[in-house]
């Protein structure tokens, strides 16, 4: 097992940094197939927004944390950060996409996408933050 | 994120031409833009997604916000996209239902205005 | 002063990864102007691949840390390795391209090129390994 | 890093054509190819940088003990390269002044003999 952790200030402008890197690391052997690897940029902007708005009330000004391990059979990413925590049971849903009264929300996209997007994600409070952890499994390889 | 906006319309529909990536970071320009369109009148917009290759839920957001004002205006929003990356996203989060989706700037303006 | 931190197993597949992450740190506003961004990457590929390759012997596990210091007139990376350490002043020098000895060694250039594509570098021992520094200055904003 | 070979020498030399990222991770690839072609008997060669965006100092150590190998057995290696940032790291290595540097495969192999 390997592990990539990247640390970087709580600032929306590093997110592309963050989905570079997370890309790149699961793209090496075994990669994660193509269209994988862009279910995980998204889901990882996604979680990685949540946590740089999460420091930002208070000012926090530690680095948000992601973690990258490298297993064989799946790819596992946790974002970490040191804002509020929050309940992602208590979110409210979206209205359906053919109820007109959808056109009134701009946001609330973001935990519904990881959920599509990945093969498991999990939300733990962390203390003085919260880690979400995503896991994408990694086709198995052609038998030989 | 780079957007281009020709200084003529297609049919009477303002063409804006979004290329690179559209996060939570980029988004606000493109917020911007619509909102002072819609503003100044223009409320039949087309949002050429060719030549992007990410969207987050924030430039999700930002479409979702324009076309609610360009419809609340009798106008609509509509978008140029063929891009698969991009359409798994409008499919999954339902959206695709929302707007119309052509493949060339051409088809969204001569797309029949639906009934929503 | 932003800092990104990113840490990769000792093993030379991530030096893409770190090419990548550091080239997109360097982008970043104010950035290095492209020509700078390839003095960097290949800096930072060498040092690195000296890092991991100074793991190597011991077989270490522990991973190697680079660290990126944006600053509004420069941009500082760091690497540092557990390897066993060295003295860069002892190293031998390279013959000159014209002497037909050059020919001989293949390895060598390293540290050299470290030296000729950045600004400024130091090597510090770090009790269990080395640290390596690089600056790059940033070019001055242009007047108002 | 990626290395195509063809079939066929143009006017005897043969010709390597190699794309992507040489470093101390894909550069050994790049030595096992050239030193099974010398030990084949392929002395003269071409080495095509033009589509390598990256070179790092371990494929430089891999094109100068090619070069070595090949003069020695009375045969030479030559560059194909335009790309500036390359150009460079040949430039302050010093290694600009060991290789025969050409624009074009048909210039490379068509440049005089050097003294060596
Ligand atoms: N890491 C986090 N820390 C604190 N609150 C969070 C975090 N992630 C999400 N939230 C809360 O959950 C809400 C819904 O998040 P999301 O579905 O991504 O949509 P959006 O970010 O557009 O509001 C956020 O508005 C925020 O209040
Ligand atoms: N971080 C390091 N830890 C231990 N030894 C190192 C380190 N960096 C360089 N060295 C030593 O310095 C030598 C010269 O390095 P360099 O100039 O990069 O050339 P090369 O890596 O091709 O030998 C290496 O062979 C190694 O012995």
């Amino acid at each position: 097992m390997a592990e990539i952790r990247l640390e970087i200030p709580p600032r929306l402008d590093y997110l592309a940094v963050v989905r570079l890197v997370v890309a790149t690391a699961a793209a090496l052997d075994p990669p994660l197939p193509e269209s994988r690897l862009d279910d995980l940029r998204l889901a990882v902007t996604e979680a990685c927004s949540n946590a740089i708005k999460a420091h930002r009330p208070e000012a926090v000004a530690d680095p948000v944390i992601i973690t990258c391990a490298l297993e064989d059979d799946r790819f596992e990413v946790s974002i970490r950060d040191r804002g509020p925590g929050f309940d992602p049971d208590a979110l409210r849903q979206l209205p359906d996409a053919t109820d007109p009264k959808r056109l009134q929300h701009e946001s609330g996209l973001g935990i519904p996408l990881i959920k599509v997007l990945t093969d498991d994600v999990t939300f733990e409070p962390a203390g003085d933050g919260t880690i979400v952890s995503m896991t994408l499994k990694r086709p198995p390889a052609p038998p030989i | 994120m780079e957007l281009e906006i020709p200084d003529t319309d297609t049919d009477g529909w303002t063409v804006i031409a979004a290329s690179g990536e559209i996060d939570v970071a980029t988004a606000p320009e493109l917020r911007e833009q619509l909102t002072s369109l819609i503003a100044d009148d223009h409320r039949q917009l087309v949002v050429d997604l060719e030549d992007v290759d990410f969207i987050d839920s924030t430039g999700l957001g930002v479409l979702v916000g324009a076309v609610r004002r360009a419809r609340a205006a009798d106008g609509d929003l509509r978008l140029v996209c063929t891009n698969s990356r991009l359409l798994k996203v409008f499919d999954v989060t339902g959206l695709g239902d929302v707007f119309t989706i052509a493949t060339s700037v051409d088809d969204a303006v001569s797309a029949p205005a639906t009934e929503r």
